[in-house]
Formats: C-alpha cells, structure tokens, sequence
C-alpha cells in the first residue's frame, strides 16, 4: 500500500493547478445549459483543449496525453477544486468516446474524436424514449435498412437529452430488427443533429434551464459508418458506455470534496459554531466525501492492475448521488430562508435532486446491488 | 372531548376547494411565474368574496368572526392548488390587526424578505417590539429572486416616520405563531398533492411491463410520504385550536406543528420527485410548482429545526 | 372541537391515578417473560381486576365498567405514566376478546370473557407456522371433522405464540377444508393448551427471555363449541383481531408518551445539555409521540361517533413501531458505551426492534398504505 | 500510489479466514456465552499459534514485526466470526508495548470497564497521561452485565502501587487510536458476516410463492448496508496506513473509519433483522450473537458522533 503519488504526478498537479489558476473565468461563466452559456462554456472547452487538457487520459495524436488514471484523478481533483466550468462536452468525452475507443474502427476514431476532444463537434445522448425511461430496452424508434444507399433510415422519438438543442450530434439506440425483443436487434447509432428530417425540441429542467431536448427522427438517413459496433448488437455498446456514466470516468471524487469542501466555507461563514448538530452532520458528508475519493482510489488501482470494474459500480452511483444530496440540503439548511433564493447552491441543491434519477434511477441500481453483487434471487 | 371538525367547518373547506379546483389550476401558478405580480388575478378576489381572507376578521368589522379551527382547513386547500398569493400574510397574520386594504403582507420575526411587497398595499411591519402598518409605496423594495417565481420576493426599508402603530406586546408574537401555524397548513395541503399527483402518474406510467407504482420501491417511498402528513394533520389541528381557546403552551404547539409540517412537505416533495423520475424534473410538468413553494415554505416563518428548538426550550 | 376531558372523566383519571400509586409494585416485577415473571404478572392482573381496572371498556358483567374509549384512553395514559407492569394478559385482552364479542356466542361471551379479564385462563396467538408469517393466508395446520364426537381434530405446529410456555390457552386459525386454498376454508379455533395431543415448547426471543413458544398439535380433540365464528370463515374473524392488533386497542399512546417522557428524564439526567444535535433528536420523538396522541384522539373520535377505522391503521402500525425504535435507540445513544449493559433501556430497545416484525411486517403495512389507501395497483 | 493489500497480506488474511470458519462456529461463539471466561477456548491459542496476537510485536521480540495494514485485514476476520475474544485490546493495543502474558486487556481513553478482565493475566491501564500495566489479580472487579454475554465487563479498581508504567506522551494517544480503528475493523467485519448471513435466509425463506430476498423492499435495505460497508472500508484500510507510516492526520484517519464502520454495521445489523423477520428475533437463531457485538462495539472505543466531533475539530 502506498498513497503518495510519484514526483512526476505531483509535477503534473503543479501544471494543472497554475494553468487553471491563470486561466479559469472570473466571473463565472453563464450557466451551460443556456444557449447564450452553452457558446461560453465552448470557447472555454477550446482553450482547455489547447492546453491539452481538455481530455488528458487520451492519446496525444487525439488532443490528450496518454495520462494515466491518477493523472485522470489529479486533473479532475484539480478542475474541480479550481471551480472551473461544468464541462458542456461531458457526455460526448466521458459516454461516449470510450465506446468509441472500444468498438469504433480507427476511421471512426480517427473521424470522432478529435473533434469531440476540441469542442467542434458536442454529443447528446439518445437513451431515453417516452415510453422508455428506466426500462431503456424498451425503446421503439427504429432503423430500417437501405441497402441501395448504404445506410439506414432512422425514425422516431428520443428525450432527455442532455443540452440537445445546442449539439451537433447525438448517440443512441435504435430498434434494427423488427422481429426481435427486448435487448436483441438494437444497433448504435451516431448521428449528426442537422441531418434532413430531424427537429431538435429543447426543454427546461428543474431549475428552468433549457437543459435537454427531445429529438425527433423523420426518416432521417445516416450511412453505414454510423453505426457503432455490430449491427443489432447495440445493447453492448451502450452497457458499456452506461458502465462509464454510473462507474469511474464520470462522477470523479473530486467533485464531492470540493463540494463538501464549499460547504465547509459555507458553514464557516454562516452557521452557529455551536450547533453540534450542523457540525455532526456537515462532518459526516465531509467524511464521506473522503469515503468516496478514497474508494475510487481502490477502483483505480484494481483498473490500473489490469482488473475490471463489475456490478460494484452500482453502490458507487447510489453513494455519490446520495451523497450530493445531502451536501447541498446542508447548504439549504445552513442559508435557512435565504435558501429559497436563486444563487449556486440553489441551483446545486436542484441539480443533486436529478442524481438519484438519471443514469440509471437509484432503485434500479439497488436491485443489481442486491442482485449480482449480494446474489439475491431476480423473482 | 371532541377532536374533530364540525361539518359546518367541513362544507366550508369543500366549498373552498371546489372554487379553488375550479379556480386556481396549475394553469393559473404556471402563468403567476410569469405575470408582473406573480399572483392570482381573479382567484384572490373570488376568495375575498367567499370570506376567505376576512376568516379571522371580527364580525362587527365585516369578517366572518371565525377562528384558526376554521381557517387552518381552508389554508391546506390553498396549498393544495400552490395558490400564488400571500394568503398566510394577509388572511392569517394580518387581517386580525387590520382589515381593508386589498393586499397586506408583512415583515416580522427574523423574516429577512417581505412576499409579493410590490403588489401589496400594505406593509404590516415589527420594530421595537411593536407591529406597524405601513403604505407600501412608502417602502424602499430591492427585489430577490426566489427560485419560485411567483413569490416576488423583497428586502424592505421603511421609516418610522411612515408607519401607523398597530399593536405590541403579546399580539407580536401571536402574529408571528399565526404565520407559522398557517404555513403549516398550507404544507399540508402542498405534500397531499405531491402524493396524490404522484400516484396518479405512477398507476399509469409502465415500465418493465408494469405500471410502475406497482413496484415495491416507489409504493414504499410514497406510503412513508403519506405516513409523515397522516401525523402532521392532528398537530396542526390542535395548534389552531389552541391559538383559538387562548392555550398559554400554544406558541410550543404551534411550533410541533410546523416543525412537523415542513418535515413531512419536504418528504412528500422528494418522494414525489424521485417516484416520477425524469418527467417531475422537467420545467414543463406541474411537479416543480409545488415542490418549490414547498421547499420555501418549510424554510420559511422558522424551518423545522428552529421551531424544535423552540419546544425543546419549552420541554427540555 | 373539543379538547378537554368531561369532569366525570377528569374523575376517573384522578380514581385511576390513585389507585396505581397505590398499588403499582415497587421495585417493578420480574420481565413478564419469565415463568417466574409471569406468575408475579398475573397475581398483578389479579389485582386489577379486582379493582375493576383489567378491562375497563368491557361490560360490567365481564368485569369491566362499560367505560368509553375516551376513559380507555385516560386509563392507558394513567397505567404507562404510572410505570405500571406490563400486560400479560394483553394478547387474549386486546387481541382475541374483540372478536369474541363480535363473533362469539352469548354462551362463549360468558365462557371465556370473565376468566381472560380475571387471568385465571390466558391466551397466546397461534397464527404463524414454520413456512406462514407474513404471509398468514399459506397455514397449514389442519382441522378434520369427527363429526361422532362433534368436534374437531387439530394437527400441525404453530409458532411464535406469546408466552405460549405460560399460557393456558391458544387462539388461532386451522385449515378446516383441505380443498379449499389460501385465505379460503380456513376455520378459527379456541384451543385449551392442556388438551391431549398438545406440546408446547418456549425459546427465547431477542433478550433471552422466553418470550415465545412453539405448539405442536397431533390428533388433539376440540368440541364445536370451540369454534370462533362459521366454520370455514375463519379468515373473516382472524383479520378482525389483526385489525385489532395493528389499530387502536393494543398500542395505546400513553405507551409512546411515557417513553418519550423517560427519554427526556434520560436526557436531564445523562446528556450534555448544550449539545444541540441531541437536543433536536429527543424533541422530535417527543413531538412524534405527542403527534401519535393526538391522531388517536382523531380516530377515537371518529369511532365515537359510529364511524369505522380503514387501512389507515396500517399507518398507525407503521408509526409506533419505528417511533419506538427511534426513542430506544436515542437511550441507548444517550448511554454512550454502558447502553451495552443489561437495564431496562437496553431491554427496551431490544423489544422495540420486533415493533417492525410483528403484527405484519412494516413492509407489508406499507404495501397496504399505498394499495388501499393511496389506490396504487397491486401488480 | 496504491491502495491494495499486498498478496501477502490478503493470503495471510485466507489464511486466517480458513482457521477461523474452522475452529470458530457459530457453536463456539454460542458457547462462549455460557462458559466460565465468556471466551472461545482453543481458538484464542491457535491465532497465538498463527502469529495473529502478536502482528504489532516486533520480530525482535518474538512477533510478526508487521504492521496496522496487516491487521486490520485480520481483525476484520474475527469481525466476520463474531470472535468471542479482547482481541481488540490484546493484540492491537496492547502488543506493541507489552507482549509474552496470555491475554492483556485495557482500561484507556473514557471505558467504564474493561472486557475479559476476570480472565486477562495483565490490564493495561490509563492514568495521569501514562500507560502502566496492573497484574490483573491486583486489582479489584465489579463485573456488569452486557447483553452479549461472552463480554464480561467489570469496572476495575487498582493502584499505581500495583502498577509498572509502560508509555507515556503520544503512544498513550496512539494506543488509543489503534483500538478505535482495531474495532472499526471488527465491526466491517460483523457488518459483513450479517449481510451475507440474510442474503442466505432471504434467498431460502419463501413467502406468498417466492422467495423473500426477490421482494424489491428486502433487496434494497440490504442493498443499502452493502453500500454502507463498501464505503467504510477504505476509510479503515487508510486509517490503518496513516498509522503505519506516521502520518500527523492518523487519530482524524481513525475517527473517520471508526465513526463509518459504525453506522455502517448497525445498519447492517438493522437491514438483517428487519429482513430475517421474526426468525432473526429468536435467541435460537445466530444472528442475535452478531447483533448483539456490533451494537457493543459500535459504542466502544468512541461511538460515531464522538469520532465526528474529534474529526470536526480537525476540519471545521
């Protein structure tokens, strides 16, 4: 067991501290998921990516720098301890990119990605249907073959998301196989937003941000390159990506501690140092915030031995959504009946209540937990 | 011993609701977030006609004479409907001390806002121990913005020189145990339609083949939503009846029950979240209405850990 | 509204007052769920109802006194508040008399009611079996037919009875029509414990008293007379004592609001008074335990004037039990590292932990919550 | 960095898992609640055989010479047996400054009384800021009962005159410290044990035609005290490192993991009664031994809050 990290990561902290501590806007950006925000939040993707930080884990030839994990965990630690922005692009680098690093072919690769690292191209996730939220293998559009044009022809209806009024593309799942059910006769498809029959419906979310859209599909043509992976094998595509949404890349501990970190100042600054009570439970959230970084500080070392995250992941969403929760209520109770008024932590406290929902709701994760972590029986 | 409502005091309530039904739909909140005064229009004046708002006025000034026993039922159905309007201000605190005005909201306890100020007429006002009746258009008003739009929020400056003196004494403090025992209510009335929204959603939104209030989980979260209010009711039952008969330990009950209260709102709002998924975290379905005004409303006229700390120095 | 207490019923709470402070034994009994325990517990009961104070609400005929509920409810405050014994006739008193005076017949009212309100005859519960717990409708002990003798032959094993090692009797529910499935052919009986066939084993529940028996029946003859309500309707008369059980009679407040009242002497006498956290934890049971008073006082109202109790009582149930938990374990966290120590606190936590277990499982209570009252599909 | 066990160190922790699942039953621990010592017999000699006692003993001294991250990966063995054993206060408190008795148990930090004293050969006892080692048979027992009865408890009276004096300054701390963490371990490891223990139950049990454990309000509270030990561990795992290299933070290290494994337990202990149901409730049934150790531990050596409250004055 060792917990230092080597001269030359704690080189890199230095670079990544400085050059965020030069370059972070101040005031803070407009919010991403505005169209006015959105367009900041990009040139502020741009000059993260010339810096070559924008996606450090990556190869270089693709904008990164071959950066190991820890590195990964340092620049994320750093980011968020900076306050730098909300990374508009996340969907596209932290969804979707290692699906293409697993199933792409080099041209799709090659063809993707660097845009994506420069903020050229912004990727929205087409997972959920309207009749197919949780139960994602539920999902109706559907791609029909055209054979003389090499491609398929995409229909119907996708929502929730994330800032698709303002992406240039979007990934998704769509019904291949009409005859099959269920998980079987998906394929993944990576479609550009401006492509004939598509219209692109944005809506607001909790906090009135027009955080998400619906996506509808009218035919719309997309040729074979499109396709992620095999056709009709997309529900492997995506558990992989919806593996990195609930498991590592996503939710990095680094932006936990900072909250319980910002809460800590909070308190500092506006509650009563004697009430033990506030204290115990803005303790407890802090400590659990360790708890967490600390816990993907096992997960990585377990990847970086080469070993596998499994169905663990699953208590590692469930603990970290909870845990937003619980910081930003402590906030709320700490700005008592300020905390009504608009202003970062109301808009954070609105933000953590979407954590136990999206990727995946909290009960259904807690069903794998008890099912293929503890063994329970399924029915 | 009787704990109950009369009917008289039954039909009332229903008469209430089925005006508000009818009313204050959520088209009319949703058009409160965007209106200059984020408020009713018409509902207000349908209510002042019904005796709503004079409630607690006394008879010989043109009220109904009646007391919180009566007003606490007609409050949970405001909070029913997320009526946009400074009701507990106006009908609850103030129209005991000064009826007339169209619109009096107030500024007391430790309140560091005054609601809907740019609408009101009336600023019903504590300084010094005593309660000021104040011309709102001799206010200074710097405006904040709560994340439920349809509360116009305010900071207020006003001068002395201004205010006509209303009452000192015990009566402050009975305004403020009014306001807070009538927010009370209204969270009751706000957490029942959270429950009843979500279960209507959930015995039709299928998923797995199922509609999904058919799963355990989300039948769960919602029995312990129901559960909290079912036990909030009687506490704030009893907190009316005891600023009605005069109790000397009515300030500790109402503080049990807003404390209460504000809890079990809260819990009915996130149970009703989380059982909705995605669709309630949209700005589009009616979810968020509510449970913003929940949210302010269990943090405001003292949340639920202030007013516990108020029965523990009557307790403890 | 009306929230005072008439001046006859102020004087029945002074006569009751008085009376226990007269009589309630100082030091306090032996745990009732000893046979040494027991025997001292129903020489106390012995007492009460010589003083018409075993079952005030019953008629005078009985040995009770025609009492409202609302002097029921004085009663029970008086006898928490007094730190008056446990009841261990509770079972026959609260749970089965109801239905005797609902289904029984005049002869099996004046059989068994005067000797259960005396104690001269006790009863256990013989509802679960070793395969039927919350799921009561799957019992398996049979009643065959001899229809030479007119009675019944009960085989099986029951479990869990209350005290069953100590009492002379056993209600339950036995499988009369081996045609008939679940909550169908079912047929309630009265069971004298000392009938040949019968074998009653005692184990200990959590504290290690023993708390529970085991019953085993093999070939044992009962008469008609025997049988509570219509042969084969047993299920009917069965779900009127669990309503018994889970609503109002068995768990009246004055239990909750001496608890909390104990907490809070607790308190006084242990904690750290400036210590705010604490502070806010043992004024919300209280407060809890004032809240469960007064909704009773509701729904005593609402009994008074003819009305009837719903599935809200599952809510009922829900409420006490982790009320209850939630004052022990704050006892018990009062107590710091002597709340390991065997003392009345820790025994009362232990006993508030089966609160969610019995009389149906809270998981079952919510089920009905949101199926009955709140109208949630069952599938 | 790198947050693992070495192969060394999980094979030695196999090692000691075999031996344990092996000689300490359930039957053995059932046992120690009726025998003379409350204690496990041979077993408390076969981990001396194995080396467990003396870990923290230096290889000069006869012992393993190895360090906090070793042991804790073995405490959390005896956790997961339930192990009726001051292995706490032997082998993680005491060894380091006084080994070669049989059995050593402490009296530090604010404990009412020590475990197994009326059959330790030596206590070592807090004073005036030194730590001194008390023949057990000079001192005087009060024995108090604990509801899990192979722990006996008594308070204990001795004299300095009695006494050598082993430590002083900071290892009186750090002896301190290392029994907190020692019994966060355990803990995990009874946390564990009860889940794994209500998993088999629930997956058997069957119920309106299905097993219990397929019922989503079974799943999920177990699921939640899964979740809750996922996280206590490496908090524990750190902890054991700080002390191991020295690390100034180490007594906050400590707090976090103790005050995590504790709430992570009981909540364990909890999820497993409430899912075994009444079974779980019987003294016949096995759970109750574990339940029973984890709420003694759980407010041994510092309870949650108190480690809390030592962690808030390092951060807040």
């Amino acid at each position: 067991m060792d917990l230092t990290f080597s001269p030359a990561e704690e080189a890199f902290r230095r670079e990544v501290r400085e050059w965020l501590a030069a370059n972070v806007p101040d005031p803070a950006l407009p919010s991403g998921d505005t169209r006015e925000g959105f367009a900041a939040h990009l040139a502020w993707e741009r000059r993260l990516f010339d810096a070559r930080l924008a996606v450090v884990s990556w190869p270089e030839a693709y904008g990164g720098r071959d950066a190991s994990l820890w590195e990964w965990i340092i620049f994320e630690e750093e980011y968020y301890r900076a306050g730098a922005p909300q990374r508009v692009t996340q969907n596209g680098i932290f969804l979707l990119a290692p699906s293409i690093f697993m199933f792409g072919t080099q041209a799709q690769q090659d063809r993707y990605l660097p845009r994506m690292a420069s903020g050229e191209e912004t990727w929205g996730q087409g997972w959920s249907e309207p009749e197919a939220g949780s139960d994602l293998a539920g999902v109706k559009s559907r791609a029909v073959r055209d054979e003389a044009a090499c491609g398929w022809r995409l229909s119907g209806q996708k929502t929730w998301t994330t800032r698709g009024a303002f992406c240039t593309h979007m990934f998704g799942l769509f019904r291949s196989d009409p005859e099959a059910e269920r998980h079987r006769g998906l394929t993944y498809f990576l479609v550009p937003l401006d492509a004939p029959g598509v219209t692109v419906r944005g809506f607001g979310r909790l906090d009135g941000d027009e955080g998400f859209a619906e996506v509808f599909l009218d035919d719309v043509f997309v040729p074979d390159d499109c396709v992620l992976g095999e056709v009709h094998q997309g529900w492997g595509v995506a558990m992989a990506t919806a593996g990195s949404e609930r498991g590592l890349t996503l939710r990095s501990p680094g932006r936990f501690t900072a909250a319980a970190g910002r809460l800590v100042d909070l308190w500092r600054e506006h509650a009563d140092p004697t009430d033990s009570g506030l204290r115990d439970d803005v303790t407890r959230v802090w400590i659990d915030a360790e708890a967490y970084r600390l816990q993907t500080l096992e997960v990585v070392t377990t990847l970086s031995g080469g070993g596998h995250s499994g169905p663990e992941a699953s208590m590692v969403k469930i603990f970290w959504s909870e845990l937003d929760i619980r910081i930003h209520e402590l906030a709320q109770r700490i700005l008592g009946p300020r905390a009504e008024l608009e202003g970062p932590w109301s808009k954070g406290w609105q933000f953590s209540l979407s954590g136990p929902i999206y990727a995946g709701t909290n009960e259904i994760q807690r069903n794998v937990v008890a099912e293929r972590v503890l063994g329970l029986p399924r029915k | 011993m009787r704990f109950a409502f009369t009917e008289e005091q039954t039909d009332f309530r229903d008469a209430v609701r089925d005006l508000l039904a009818r009313e204050c739909t959520p088209a009319v909140v949703r058009a409160a977030w965007e209106n200059p005064d984020g408020r009713s229009g018409a509902v207000w004046d349908l209510l002042a006609e019904m005796g709503v708002l004079s409630v607690l006025v006394p008879e010989a000034e043109g009220g109904l004479g009646m007391t919180m026993v009566d007003l606490v039922l007609l409050l949970e159905e405001c909070g029913r409907v997320a009526l946009p309007e400074p009701i507990v201000e106006h009908a609850v605190v103030a129209a005991p001390l000064l009826s007339g005005p169209r619109t009096v909201t107030t500024l007391i306890g430790d309140a560091p806002f005054a609601l809907d100020a740019d609408s009101a007429d009336v600023i019903l006002a504590e300084a010094d121990g005593h309660l000021w009746s104040v011309p709102a258009d001799a206010c200074g008003l710097v405006p904040c913005e709560s994340v439920d739009r349809s509360r116009h929020l305010a900071e207020v400056t006003w001068s002395i020189d201004d205010a006509a003196e209303l009452a000192g004494g015990a009566a402050v403090a009975a305004a403020f145990d009014r306001g807070a025992l009538g927010t009370a209510a209204v969270l009751l009335g706000l957490g029942h339609r959270m429950v009843e929204m979500t279960v209507g959603y959930a015995s039709e939104r299928r998923q797995f083949g199922a509609p999904i209030g058919s799963f355990q989980a989300v039948k769960h979260h919602l029995a312990d939503a129901r559960t909290a209010l079912e036990f909030a009711r009687p506490l704030v039952a009893r907190a009316a009846h005891s600023i009605a008969v005069g109790d000397p330990e009515a300030a500790t009950h109402v503080s049990m029950a807003k404390a209460h209260a504000s809890d079990a709102a809260e819990l009915a709002g996130r149970a009703a979240l989380q059982c909705h998924g995605a669709i309630g975290y949209s700005y589009e379905y009616d979810l968020h209405l509510w449970m913003k005004r929940t949210w302010a409303l269990a943090s405001s006229w003292g949340d639920a850990r202030w007013h516990r700390a108020r029965v523990a120095s009557a307790i403890l």
